[in-house]
């Protein structure tokens, strides 16, 4: 059996992990809380993160967290545009919601085929030193990209809150969350505010697609799937609305996943997860942090 | 107008003798593309249930494919009961799955109902995997009988016709079901729930049952589906692509119509397959990309559907000459 | 946004794109035409016949010769696309080898009619009725052995030979089927080999392996491997126990620190692993942040770590690991198969590297296939009566026996004339990662150098 | 016939309702007024089930009714309309109104349904919009619609939330007429929750005013109207009888 200073270690490993979560979480609550729309293509944005690290490290060879903000800014115009054709027409729509679900849907299968045609299907990697050094507290032992992802997570978050609470900009968007007819009697530009939300939200994305990338292994079109289902996952234990708690639900998923498979096995794993998940979502919609939602 | 009447059923005469030939004068390729766009009308039709008129959007019910195609290939395989009895196991199965699904749909809405359906039918997928001793696990069952007497066919035209028949029933169900107590009922909840119960229509009798009978439906469209592809695994089956492309044929060809589910078929099934014939060879990926197009530009600029296109012109047109 | 402007937009996007395939060309070679190739290997076949002592009879082709369509069957998008495009390379040159005529046992043309199957069954079904349509005597396919599956059993309705030179699930020679036809080892036969090749080493190096650990993907490919594993193991380690077993969704898994952590309690000597890409990358990357290596690593199935992009991905990281493979360029380097050195060589001309294993063996399984269709054409057999034809060369393939030498590349023979159509003599070599590259050091005959066991671990 | 004993509805700290008692006759018109926010669509939704009270009963021909689900609370006999109309909007008039048919008391069959549906289009006189969708009626026709619809579950007890609001005054005066004309001639008994106290006080046997919550006056429309707390709560609006 596992030895009690092991689970140290992997307490560590699966909080940092959770916290990577956290971060992959993070654009996709900001879009679904903010406009109600859920962005399917949001692990195809990610995979296009990871592409663009590959690109710019191994075109350029600059360093990967110089990468993280080019992709911010590149998957930044393209959540923009994303958002100018697939979005913006449908979301106010009646079945507005079901309407964005299959729009980001046609934009995620075209992501997909195109990084197919244009970039292969074979499995790209850059070498960074990050990954393979490690450092070592009390025994407890991580890489310096998982340590680095882990703090960038929690700085995007704390950022991300701050822009939300302190930024004009971020107030609107906070406005626009909250009462969207409202937001316009005021006199804020609502489609200009779901157009920045929707290209922060896929800015985050792509720049968490960098940080995934310099630690876990292959980079190919359909790389971003797997980050897809623990950020649905971690969105919505973390309810909507709340962007301090994608990074506690993130840790606690991490940290429950990791242990849980010590006890029960990796077979079984999944089907935990997915019955946790269920139980939530039926006894606390609205999430671990979220508010309540009132019955219209 | 009598005069109109008629020729509606000129035109339906000539279409139905037109599909019932055309296995005679098509190659098997063509005939398999057809069948298959039917089958998938089928199951869109079945979605349509819960998805169109019950304005439920589900993202799980590949869940139910699996499910009713595991129970009759296992009642086939492991004891020899013929899938012709077998699908209707195999759909009370399926609907029993759906009634929970239902349950859920009275606390989740919108797009917080499609996730739990998406959780829903991984779980599915993860016991039939977890559950080897009845299902194969991840081996899957492969279906090694054959003969009529077991719904399994040698040639693709006698599979056509399968198809064929189970399209047509589930258009003249849902054409019945429209009009019917329990249709108009659960449009109701979807237009206006309060309202519903406020004429006294059990909302959580009527989504619960909805959704048990989209299972129901689904459930022997999975049924057929295992007859037809002999081979079923959970990994290959309970997929999250076939949850959603059941979804978007019929909201292409209008959800909660009648044909919708046939219309978006007969676009998008023969398009992605014809198009991966074309450009598969050569440049793989393209007839995909060229599929998330379509997709997008129905839905942005056509909104209702392809249906919905299509009578708001036919009305207007109408009014016009009036 | 009003719509015209959005159509536009569309219409630019689309042509945009078929533009920009067609003018730069994608960033690898994809799935050349063969008009494309031919082109190409005009210069392959020049240098070739300059550098090696391999006899050129591209010059002289026949005036006429049978033209014979072969439908392939893969998936070139969708989940395994990255194998089932290599798996295309390999049979490409096999064509393209065939129709220069550099086998002069083949005398005929072989056209392929490629599909792609999107890694989906039924979209596989459904083109296999269009190849059939088209009219090729056989089909090669199709990787993912879910998908050989019902296609297979299509085929054999159809009446249409299908030959599978890479899907290794037991199952599919296990049906009686007529028209199916495996070249390559099963999945036990995996099994078997990957512990024999890690029994002898241990010997070699006077090892005793007292405890192994299974750890595999929760698929077909995983679990039948690991029920091969655990069926022989006690023939070729009678003293070894299991101290773990587990599996994982190779698909969905984010870390595997708690499975490592598990092994490093235990401490077993031999890990087997059978493992696709990423999920071998990221537990050996975890084993080295968790500081452990186990006497040996052993990929087995010849999954994940047979891939260059496994070194690639490791670096330094991925030495001592073992992996079993079906091909290596350091067998041209033994007496018996230095003769198809100039395979390697034009795959290299085109491709720019070495062949790997997915691309031998489909290259092989071509190969075999057109012996079997030239051996029909010889029978008298009538390649304008389709369905005729077919039953032929189902009927030539039945009777297939190729020795161990005379196959190209591949240190095995070929023997078809068993009921169950499998071929018995395929067998696995195993090679362990040595300074950055894969050496071969199983079979002892064909292995350069020797095997470094235990390994040395993290140090 | 019916009778609300003390019932108390509270919202977090907010209480809707306090301690509101009301009997109500076979045959009556009852007009149920009061300020903005002074309860009067709560109590509504207390007796037809949308809300279960914190407090207190109701009950209905002597049966206790309190937090039974709304549909079937419609299969008791009472029905009601909504403050902002809630048409099927993809539904046709006729649909609208021959669910309410087929769901309702009588649970009557399709052709049964249709029948009745058209008698109560013709008696609101929408009966030439019957196969118009129902989203595209204008604001007096959907409240018209849903008067047909809440006739047609076949009631004895009509709760009228708002009805005339919003009409101008002929339109107004004609739905008042149709209102009354159910009680006298239809054998019904009738709630109705008016802003417009012209409307309210011309039609009803009987005037009850709620004010924050609680009973605040009741009786005949004349005395009612001379109340000074009622006039006080209004803030001295002036009432027109």
């Amino acid at each position: 059996m596992v030895e009690f200073s092991a689970y140290t270690q992997l307490l560590v490993s699966y909080a940092i992990l959770g916290g990577v979560y956290g971060l992959t979480a993070l654009g996709l609550s900001l879009i679904w809380g903010v406009m109600k729309a859920v962005n399917w293509a949001h692990g195809d944005f990610l995979m296009v993160g990871m592409y663009t690290a590959f690109w710019t490290v191994t075109l350029f060879g600059i360093d990967p967290y110089i990468a993280a903000i080019v992709a911010f800014i590149l998957l930044g115009l393209l959540g923009m545009v994303t958002h100018v054709i697939a979005i913006e027409p449908v979301v106010e729509k009646p079945g507005g919601h079901e309407a964005t679900l299959l729009t980001t849907l046609g934009i995620s299968v075209i992501l997909e085929s195109l990084a197919l045609i244009l970039w292969s299907p074979s499995p790209r990697s850059f070498q960074n030193v990050y990954k393979s050094t490690y450092i070592e507290v009390f025994g407890i032992r991580t890489s310096v990209a998982e340590a680095i992802a882990f703090a960038v997570s929690i700085v995007a978050i704390v950022a991300v809150d701050q822009f939300l609470k302190r930024v004009r900009i971020g107030k609107a968007i906070r406005a626009v969350s909250q009462n969207p007819v409202g937001a316009r009697v005021v006199g804020i530009d609502v489609p200009r505010i779901r157009l920045m939300t929707f290209g922060l939200g896929v800015a985050l994305a792509g720049m968490a697609g960098v940080l995934v990338a310099t630690f876990y292994p292959n980079i190919r079109p359909l790389a971003g799937y797997v980050w897809d289902i623990a950020s649905y996952v971690v969105v919505i234990f973390a309810g909507l609305g709340t962007i301090y708690g994608v990074i506690f639900a993130g840790i606690i998923i991490g940290v429950t996943e990791g242990l849980g498979t010590i006890v029960f096995s990796n077979a079984f794993r999944q089907i935990l997860v997915y019955v946790v998940f269920l139980t939530v979502l039926l006894l606390r919609p609205q999430g671990l942090f979220g508010k309540a939602l009132r019955r219209v | 107008m009598e005069f109109k009447l008629a020729w509606k059923w000129v035109v339906i005469a000539i279409l139905l003798i037109l599909a019932l030939i055309f296995p005679l004068f098509a190659d098997e390729f063509l005939v398999s593309i057809l069948m298959q766009a039917y089958l998938w009308a089928f199951l869109a039709m079945s979605w349509d249930v819960i998805g169109g008129y019950g304005g439920q959007f589900s993202l799980g019910h590949a869940a139910f494919i699996a499910l009713g195609a595991y129970t009759s290939t296992i009642l086939l395989e492991s004891y020899g009961v013929s899938p012709w009895i077998g699908m209707w196991a195999a759909g009370l199965v399926a609907g029993a799955a759906g009634a929970l699904v239902g349950v859920a749909s009275l606390r989740l809405r919108g797009p917080f109902f499609a996730l739990g359906t998406i959780a829903f039918a991984e779980l599915v997928k993860l016991l039939l995997l977890y559950f080897k001793g009845i299902t194969g696990g991840p081996l899957g069952i492969l279906i090694t009988k054959s003969g009529p007497e077991y719904m399994l066919f040698e040639s693709q035209a006698h599979y056509y016709y399968l198809m064929f028949a189970l399209m047509i029933a589930g258009l003249l169900f849902l054409k019945w079901f429209e009009a019917s107590k329990f249709g108009i009922g659960l449009v109701a909840i979807r237009e206006d729930e309060e309202a519903a119960e406020g004429v006294g229509i059990n909302v959580y009798r009527t989504k619960v049952i909805g959704a048990a009978i989209s299972a129901f439906l689904t459930g022997i469209g999975g049924t057929i589906y295992a007859q037809w592809i002999h081979f079923i695994r959970p990994d290959i089956i309970v997929k999250l692509e076939y949850s959603t492309q059941i979804a978007a044929i019929d909201v292409v060809g209008g959800a909660g119509t009648p044909y919708g589910g046939l219309i978006g078929a007969l676009i998008l099934v023969p398009l992605s397959l014809y198009l991966n014939a074309i450009f598969g060879g050569m440049i793989a990926g393209l007839s995909l990309i060229l599929y998330g197009v379509v997709l997008l530009v129905v839905v942005v600029m056509v909104p209702g559907g392809i249906y919905g296109l299509v009578r708001r012109k036919w009305l207007s047109r109408k009014k016009g000459g009036e | 946004m009003d719509t015209k402007t959005w159509i536009l937009a569309i219409v630019l996007l689309i042509v945009g794109l078929l533009v920009g395939y067609f003018a730069a060309g994608p960033s690898q070679v994809k799935t050349i035409t063969t008009t494309k190739m031919v082109e190409k290997t005009v210069t392959v076949t020049k240098t070739v016949a300059g550098t090696t002592p391999q006899p050129t009879q591209t010059t002289t082709a026949p005036a006429k010769k049978v033209e014979v369509k072969v439908g392939i069957l893969l998936p070139l998008s969708g989940g395994s696309a990255f194998s089932g495009q290599e798996d295309l390379r390999g049979i490409q040159l096999a064509a393209l080898h065939i129709n220069q005529s550099k086998y002069p046992n083949i005398k005929f043309t072989m056209k392929l009619v490629i599909a792609d199957t999107q890694t989906k069954q039924d979209v596989a079904v459904t083109e296999l009725r269009r190849l059939a349509q088209e009219g090729v005597v056989a089909i090669i396919g199709a990787y993912n052995s879910a998908v050989t599956y019902p296609s297979a059993a299509e085929a054999e309705r159809i009446g249409l030979p299908y030959v599978v030179p890479e899907s290794v699930s037991d199952k599919i020679t296990a049906q009686g089927w007529k028209y199916v036809f495996r070249t390559c080892a099963n999945a036990s036969k995996y099994a078997y080999d990957t512990l024999w090749a890690m029994a002898d080493i241990a010997k070699a190096n006077g090892v005793e392996v007292k405890s192994v650990a299974l750890i595999y993907e929760n698929s077909d490919f995983g679990v039948t491997t690991t029920e091969g594993l655990k069926k022989y193991l006690n023939k070729f380690f009678p003293n070894a126990k299991i101290v773990h077993e587990e599996s994982y969704p190779a698909e969905e898994i984010t870390s595997m620190d708690d499975m490592v952590a598990k092994l490093k309690a235990e401490n077993p000597d031999i890990v087997f692993h059978v493992a696709y890409l990423k999920d071998a990358v990221l537990f050996v990357q975890t084993m080295k942040k968790l500081n452990w290596y186990p006497k040996a690593y052993v990929g087995a199935g010849a999954g994940g770590q047979t891939r260059v992009e496994f070194i690639e991905q490791l670096g330094a990281d991925a030495n001592y690991a073992y992996t079993q493979t079906e091909w290596q360029p350091d067998f041209l380097n033994s007496k018996a198969l230095a003769k198809w050195a100039w395979i390697n060589e034009d795959f290299k001309k085109l491709y720019g590297r070495d062949m790997v294993g997915s691309s031998a063996l489909n290259y092989v399984g071509t190969y075999v296939l057109a012996v079997a269709i030239q051996k029909a054409l010889d029978s008298g057999a009538n390649p304008s009566d389709i369905k005729a034809f077919r039953k032929a060369v189902r009927d030539a393939l039945e009777t297939i026996k190729i020795p161990a030498g005379e196959l190209p590349l591949m240190p095995w023979g070929v023997d078809l004339t068993v009921p169950n159509h499998q071929n018995p003599e395929a067998a696995v070599a195993m090679a362990q990662i040595l300074e950055g590259r894969f050496r071969v050091v199983w079979p002892i005959e064909f292995a350069p150098v020797k095997a470094v066991f235990p390994a040395p671990g993290w140090g | 016939m019916l009778e609300v004993k003390d019932v108390v509805k509270r919202f977090g700290g907010l209480v809707a309702l306090n301690k509101v008692s009301l009997t109500l006759k076979e045959n009556e018109l009852l007009g149920l007024i009061g300020p903005n926010g002074s309860g009067k669509t709560t109590l509504f939704n207390v007796i037809t089930g949308y809300y279960r009270p914190e407090e207190g009963k109701v009950f209905y021909r002597g049966e206790e009714i309190t937090g039974l689900r709304p549909h079937l609370i419609v299969k008791k006999g009472i029905a009601r309309t909504f403050q902002i109309p809630k048409p099927f909007g993809r539904l046709t008039v006729l649909e609208n109104v021959m669910s309410a048919a087929m769901y309702g008391r009588k649970a009557a069959s399709r052709s049964e349904a249709r029948e009745i549906a058209m008698d109560w289009l013709e008696y609101v006189r929408l009966k030439d919009k019957a196969d118009v969708e129902a989203k595209a009626l204008n604001i007096v026709e959907r409240k018209l619609m849903e008067l047909a619809r809440a006739l047609s579950t076949g009631p004895d007890l009509l709760l009228l939330d708002e009805l005339v609001a919003g009409l101008n005054p002929s339109e107004m005066m004609e739905v008042v007429k149709l209102v009354r004309k159910l009680v006298d001639e239809r054998g019904l008994t009738i709630i109705m929750v008016e802003h417009v106290m012209k409307a309210v006080m011309s039609i009803s046997d009987r005037v009850f005013v709620l004010h924050r919550g609680a009973k605040l006056a009741e009786g005949r429309p004349q005395e009612v109207s001379r109340d000074p707390k009622v006039i006080e709560a209004y803030l001295g609006e002036p009432i027109q009888v």
